[in-house]
């Protein structure tokens, strides 16, 4: 038997995207549309996948990351402009 | 209680994105504001259930507490030891057992009252989605009566427990309810407790698309509509002493409760349900406020 | 260095004070009870700086003192019988994560009945778990194992927890001379705590989630078994240097006793060993018959290497066994046919079930089934029977 | 295609379109076709939406092998979109099959031949949706009969039985309907 | 009769239900939760009349269905992996009681990490506990045996509960026919439940409080191992009776595949044993290797008799197991080579490790180690290594 | 609440005598009233504990009732199994988990809690002797504040859980708490819960001479002071609502208690109790009564 | 392996005196006096040995069964005429 | 007797009568005498009063073996009533002793010595009496050492190593006057 220590042990560390790029389990996808939005924040807020980012910026508050969005549609419920639409995935 | 303002919410993010929370889960959601609450001065103790699948698969993590898995009965005592051992060596952390409902209330209940009667300097957070949802929706005790789960077709027969209430008889320093809609009151209560040696005890109410079968963008409307119907109250207590929290305060009057069938129509597992049975959830409901406002 | 009379208990007890344990947490049950006891009256005395937890169960006595060491402390818990079957599955997890971490286990009998004598099923129905396993056969070895026993889980080559086993009531309960080393003694032999890695709040660390390659979790699993194996050497060098320090010394993970010379061997683990070499020794002298005795200190890791060594030319050998697989046979048993086997040796072995549930064995009752079974190889070149129960007594 | 004894089979879908399901109802066809059959989903995480695997065995003997289909004979993908996600290629045999639900020929070439149905369409028509999705395992193991010379007349019934009722009929439909409008391209 | 496409789990949902049990107690976790389900499902609609409680743990299952047990119900439940271990202090107990009682035992890969694949150490952890144990191939024989079990089980020559495993997913989860004969067959199988006392108000019976006589505990011990050894020919018995009624016939604890004319052997448990079936025939076939397969059925009792008897001429054996026992080797294979080397069996043995945590193990991967092994056993009359630890693949 | 006449009780021993309880013991008064109250209906299921070593050595036992031993954490669960053996096979029989306060209050809370969610048809006794006494008296979660145990050498420092308040929370059919210094009370709350189908509580306080150190002559007189002194409540309550029984009725009112002093004086394990301790006590007796009465 | 079916079971009746005649491990003997009994019957109700038998006889209202009384002393506490004396045992 | 070899001791008195601190007192006697020594009791449900037993062997050698003592050569009673209770004499060697608290010659014959020594009366002299009983381990400790020629010296020592303080001090005359007041008779 090898006497060789070179422990094999149970850790792991902090990493994006370890079960892949979730986004593509999306079956439908939020659109933002600044023109509606009053800079509530609740999607923000309520983005379960924290793929929302305040930009801020003159074209666009927030901005969506599509690799990970999963699609869920809970900013736009939340949204209270329905400044973000859900529209089917691929369409 | 002072309500946080969102701008005040820091963006670090502890639960990393493309972990594998179902589309819409509200144990993400509670993991995110916990984040946002109490950053890396956290030690998570996760024993089995969604909680331990969403941090996705090693050698990565989705999570960026430091976290320790653990058996599924075992929560609350591992991490009673973890924060002895802290103390101990004179390091600081806020250690916090990370359970749902069936983690919490059914096999961890020995645990779980072991640790609050020994007043173990730990938060035990239940994360409360009504079933043992990792396993694929099986009842816990503290699914509601008339839930259809997979081994309850014909929808539970008995009520749900009353845990936060029995949290209270235990007289521990704090218990307080929360909700996944209302991140900012949850967050504050998390802080709250950070700060207070002893035993806490926090409930979050985390409904959940896939075994409540609702469609998974209306999870935080769905949190919202409980609180709203008075279903889920939202309340703190320090030592026994118990304050209706303001999102909550609203429904102490009767009148002002939306009616219960708005929160019951957006979930298929309710659809089994009678019109008794909706009449025994109205009747629980006011009950739950009676005796919960005794203790204010 | 002191001589105190103690309990096998209060050895532990001293042990895990003399280790500068950091937290305990342990549930009672009889016979481990004065264990906890004792503990906690060292620390509410302020003689141990420690944390106790008073748990509610030992499935949490358990998880908390793991709690505990993966977090970075020295801890220690105590159990046996039906609540080392209580925390049985902990056991599973404490190995698998690799934590380091000591437990005494005052071995008795599983119900029901109910019933608080010896017996080593509980301790032998956790050998598959990766726990370090040892039998003490008195309450010196208690305490040297014990304090030893820190040292070796928390090498880097083992990163194993261990568990010192001692028997209900002739040791757990029986008072007799122990050496308790000075503290400075201890801390000169102990090194501060070591282990694989520290769950920190800030240190982002995750210790099991679900692998994503099933190789790597095999391989885990196969780790365990290699520093099973690397734990072998790291045993007697320990041994050895705590001869160096104390002028103690047991042989590693075995003891071979009068086995120099000899023809028939008998093999066995903990307390009763003290009456087999009574035994071995009248064998001897009244009898003239040239027995050995195989002390098997460590059941795990099963000293393979060594057993076979000692038997290479032996004439036969009779295990005995203080608890049974039933449908199958005793476990040490099982361990030793199968290893010898492996080793190439071939000998009449036998398996006398003897003892269980706390049934008294005499170093007579030894005797008699040594000098009856030994007959029957020197007669016939084999035993009679290869699996003996064996009741004893003077009924 | 069933002739050399063991056909082995992968079906690719998302978490919700019904790759088990349709393994499942495989195994019930083959039995009445007098096969034996065997179908097990890769379990994981399911989670709605991401990609998911199913597998299924059809011989003329009872299946003993347990163990994973590295080298399937057959690919069956449920969802157009999937093949940019994954490699739903993966393993397939150079004289394999691709059964997958697609309203044009598909533009990935490879040395087996490439079935398509436009399964989602067919799922429409057949007023067979949940949630907003198109059913569209039950058109898709039409397509697969087609592919691998399974005798429709027990996937049909198969489907019948699995399901039951007006659902289990108007799929069945459906599979007929896949069974008939799947073009094989080599 | 009805064939039915039925999972390995349902296969076992429908055992308990064609046993008419009238007590179910289980608690969920993945791969066996949809044995309970389908079984909650069943009483819901009222196609099974029985009493189902959704207890809060494992070690309340166990606990429940031994009351009902206990009470004179014929009872029946179903774990794995960590609920096993949960409910392990129960297993001792209940066989300690002599109850009858049935459980499902899909097996599944101890954590941590956590995961949910098949490994077989949660079901070889139990060997000592007095339960019978048997491994399930494929589904037919998941529902074949479980309903055989409750007869053997309340068979007065036995009297012990019983266990009949299941590999995670690749039983549990897999979908293939199973014939479920009619109830009136069944019934016309399985008599009415018989267990040795009843627990009844007004009886006054007292179970299990503490001996006088330690002695007689002794012997309840002894009993239960004799009970075990009476139980191989129950079992043959059982088993020939099913044939009569069904025409399937496993041969009892054994089955040698193959193995009339075979030089080499391989042995296993559980649903492997197809792959090691197809690999069998292949290094016949392709390689003229006459390679004979041991499929242990049973592995408590042990087989010792049977396998000694079919391995009286062989050339190797090569024991695969899906198990370790860290510091030994695999349990599958202590059995075995203490009970051919108990036989006066002298045949070079080799342990392979191999599928452990769910790797997936392929027929080439036998056919490879077979090969590979039987080469070296050709070359130079022994193997290379006594434990090899395989990963297969392609990798 | 009609108080039953001492004449009216059986004379039939269910504890036999030439058992193996200590000279004054409570549980033997706690089983010897079970007999009188319910003979020969009974299945006791009886975890580790005093009550396993009173049996007596096998085989023969000092109960008379149809007695299943089982491991420490599994009485209520095991008890559930049997009451549903009974009822399909359609035997009559009172199934009762008779349990100490650390087989009900600590290992077996989890299953406690379980079975009473579930509403299984059991009666579960927590006979209270306030420590594990089979093990040589450690402390449990219902050893009281300041008490002196094997585990607690300077007296334990965390408060008695409130085990009656907690299973109130769980809104059982009937929660009880009873004495052995009242055997009619007790009696005829065992009769009661036999008489209702579901889960029923009753908690039995069982002063043991041997943990808490008194002459065991006092046995009854220290069971008594408990009540007098406003320590123990006697109480009983149907689906939550709560009655205080005759016995406590006087002590609602605080000045016709008895100081406390006279009932901790009496037993060595208060011995080392400051004044201060005392004043504790006080006050959460008055706690504890409030809070009680504001459920009736 | 014999076949032969003898089980040996873990099951117990019941039996009077099965931890011996326990009236041997008196330290304390409760002897009884008619004549300042009220005929109460609460030294029957509390005695936890049940050995004190209510007989209602003129010269006795109860007797004591030594053979089994530990000498606990509760009939002597509880009497409210003290009816019942305590005394050393062996004297 | 000691010279014997091994001395096996079979301690008889009542729950609370301290007869396994009689037997760990000896053990600390006799490391200090150079000797070796073990002490257990016979656990099982030890109630107040009832008969218990406890044993201890004295040794030259590090004494190995830890069955029961089944031939005790010498048994210590520390209640006079017991030997009406109890067999106290059963399996003691014929050339053993009897070490018994007893105000007088105890009227039971054997082969053996017997040694009595009113222990409760020197318990009550020197004030050893807890919750009414006289604590008569150390009185009779000293009436063994008399029996067995143990040197008395280390007795004392033994006694208030192990229990300390006054009260250690007190027991330790208790013993000396044990010692000094036992008649051995054969
Ligand atoms: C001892 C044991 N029993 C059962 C399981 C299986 N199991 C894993 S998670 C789970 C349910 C978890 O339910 P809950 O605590 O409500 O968490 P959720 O999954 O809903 O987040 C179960 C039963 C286990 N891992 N260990
Ligand atoms: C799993 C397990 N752990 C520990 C024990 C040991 N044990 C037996 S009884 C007991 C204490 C019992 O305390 P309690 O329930 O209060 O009953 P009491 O003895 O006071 O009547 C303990 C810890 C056991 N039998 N099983
Ligand atoms: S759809 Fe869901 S995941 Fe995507 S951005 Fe909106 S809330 Fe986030
Ligand atoms: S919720 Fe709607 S309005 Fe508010 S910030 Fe987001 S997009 Fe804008
Ligand atoms: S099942 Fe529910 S709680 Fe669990 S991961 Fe999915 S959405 Fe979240
Ligand atoms: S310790 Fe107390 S409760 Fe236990 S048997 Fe003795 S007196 Fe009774
Ligand atoms: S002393 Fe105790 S046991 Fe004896 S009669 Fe009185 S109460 Fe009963
Ligand atoms: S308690 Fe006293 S007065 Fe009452 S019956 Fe007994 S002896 Fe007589
Ligand atoms: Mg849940
Ligand atoms: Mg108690």
């Amino acid at each position: 038997m090898s006497d060789e220590v070179k422990q094999v042990l149970p850790l792991a560390k902090p990493m994006e995207g370890v079960s892949g790029k979730t986004g593509t389990w999306r079956v439908t996808k939020p659109v933002f549309h600044n023109d509606k939005c009053v800079k509530c924040r609740l999607c923000w807020l309520y983005c379960p996948e924290s793929v929302i980012e305040i930009v801020d910026r003159e074209d666009a508050f927030i901005t969506i990351n599509y690799d990970y969005c999963k699609g869920c549609g809970i900013c736009s419920d939340v949204c209270p402009t329905k400044a973000i639409d859900l529209v089917p995935e691929g369409e | 209680m002072m309500v946080l303002n969102i701008k005040e919410l820091p963006q670090e993010k502890y639960l990393l994105s493309g972990n594998a929370a179902c589309p819409g889960c509200p144990e993400a959601l509670g993991l995110k504001y916990l984040g946002m609450a109490l950053d890396d001065k956290v030690i998570l103790v996760v024993p089995a259930g969604c909680s331990s699948v969403i941090q996705g698969l090693a050698p990565g993590s989705s999570f960026r507490f430091t976290t320790l898995n653990v058996p599924f009965a075992s929560s609350d005592a591992v991490a009673a030891g973890l924060a002895a051992a802290k103390e101990v060596v004179g390091e600081d952390a806020v250690v916090i057992a990370w359970a749902g409902d069936g983690g919490t209330a059914d096999i961890g209940m020995a645990t779980l009252s072991g640790a609050a009667e020994r007043n173990d300097n730990i938060i035990h957070v239940c994360v409360d989605n009504e079933a043992y949802m990792n396993t694929g929706i099986q009842r816990s005790s503290l699914t509601p009566y008339g839930a259809w789960t997979t081994t309850t077709w014909t929808g539970k027969k008995e009520r749900k427990k009353e845990l936060p209430l029995i949290m209270l008889a235990h007289k521990v320093p704090y218990v307080a309810t929360a909700s996944i809609a209302y991140p900012t009151d949850y967050i504050e209560k998390l802080r709250k407790a950070a700060s207070i040696k002893g035993f806490k005890y926090i409930h979050l109410h985390a409904p959940c698309p896939v075994g409540w079968r609702f469609d998974p963008k209306y999870t935080v409307r769905v949190a919202k509509l409980a609180v709203e119907t008075g279903m889920w109250i939202l309340f703190e207590a320090f030592n026994g002493k118990v304050t209706i929290s303001p999102f909550s305060r609203p429904y102490q009057n009767k009148e002002r409760r939306k009616p219960v069938t708005e929160y019951l129509k957006l979930q298929e597992r309710f659809r089994t349900m009678k019109p008794e049975d909706v009449k025994l959830i109205e009747k629980m409901i006011d009950d739950a406020w009676k005796t919960l406002l005794k203790f204010t | 260095m002191a001589v105190k009379p103690l309990t096998g208990n209060y050895a532990a007890a001293w042990a895990a004070r003399r280790a500068r344990v950091k937290v305990v947490a342990a549930f009672p049950i009889t016979p481990q009870t004065t264990i906890v006891e004792k503990l906690a009256q060292f620390i509410e005395r302020g003689e141990l700086d420690a944390k106790i937890i008073r748990v509610e169960s030992e499935h949490s006595a358990l998880a908390a003192v793991y709690g505990a060491a993966a977090g970075g402390a020295r801890a220690f818990t105590a159990t046996g019988s039906h609540g080392l079957m209580y925390m049985h599955e902990m056991l599973w997890w404490v190995a698998g994560s690799r934590v380091p971490l000591v437990m005494a286990v005052a071995m008795r009998t599983l119900g029901p009945p109910w019933n608080i004598w010896t017996d080593h099923s509980d301790a032998m129905d956790q050998r598959d778990t990766g726990w370090l396993i040892m039998f003490a056969e008195h309450n010196q070895e208690v305490f040297d194992e014990l304090i030893k026993m820190f040292k070796v889980t928390e090498d880097e080559k083992v990163y194993l927890p261990g568990i010192v086993n001692l028997d209900a009531f002739i040791l757990s309960h029986t008072t007799e001379p122990v050496d308790i080393p000075d503290q400075e003694v201890i801390d000169s032999f102990l090194p501060p705590r070591k282990q694989p890695y520290v769950m920190k709040a800030g240190n982002g660390l995750t210790m099991g989630n679900i692998p994503k390659d099933l190789r790597e979790n095999m391989e885990m699993r196969e780790d365990i078994f290699r520093a099973q194996e690397r734990a072998k050497r790291v045993i007697e060098e320990v041994d050895e240097e705590w001869y160096r320090l104390t002028g103690r010394r047991y042989g590693g993970l075995i003891e071979c006793y009068r086995c120099e010379d000899a023809d028939h061997y008998i093999a066995g683990v903990g307390a009763w060993v003290g009456d087999m070499r009574e035994a071995v020794d009248r064998l001897r002298s009244e009898n003239g018959l040239r027995v050995g005795l195989l002390k098997i200190r460590y059941f795990r890791p099963f000293p393979r290497e060594e057993i076979s060594k000692w038997l290479s030319n032996a004439k036969s050998l009779i295990v005995f066994d203080r608890s049974v697989s039933p449908g199958s046979a005793g476990p040490l048993f099982l361990d030793v046919v199968t290893h010898t086997t492996l080793a190439g040796l071939r000998l009449p072995i036998k398996n006398v079930l003897a003892g269980l549930t706390g049934l008294d064995v005499t170093y007579e009752d030894i005797e008699n089934v040594v000098l009856k079974s030994v007959g029957e190889v020197e007669e016939s070149g084999t035993f009679r029977n290869f699996i003996e129960w064996h009741y004893g007594g003077e009924a | 295609m069933l002739n050399k004894g063991l056909t082995e089979i992968r079906f690719h879908g998302r978490g919700g379109q019904g790759a088990v399901t349709a393994a499942n109802i495989l195994v019930v066809a083959a039995y009445k076709a007098g096969l034996w059959g065997t179908a097990f989903p890769h379990f994981g995480a399911e989670r709605r939406g991401a990609p998911v695997t199913a597998f299924a065995r059809i011989s003329k003997r009872r299946v003993r092998v347990r163990s994973m289909i590295r080298h399937p004979d057959v690919i069956v993908v449920l969802d157009p979109a999937l093949p940019k996600l994954v490699n739903v290629f993966e393993g397939l045999r150079d004289d394999g099959r691709v059964v997958i639900n697609s309203p044009k020929r598909p533009d990935f070439r490879g040395p087996w031949m490439t079935c398509y149905v436009d399964a989602s369409k067919i799922a429409l028509d057949y007023g067979l949706v949940m949630a907003g999705w198109p059913l569209v395992n039950t058109a898709i193991l039409g397509a697969l009969a087609k592919a691998i010379d399974f005798p429709m007349k027990h996937v049909t019934e198969g489907i019948q039985e699995y399901i039951g009722g007006v659902s289990g009929r108007k799929n069945a439909a459906a599979a007929e309907k896949g069974f008939s409008e799947v073009v094989c391209v080599e």
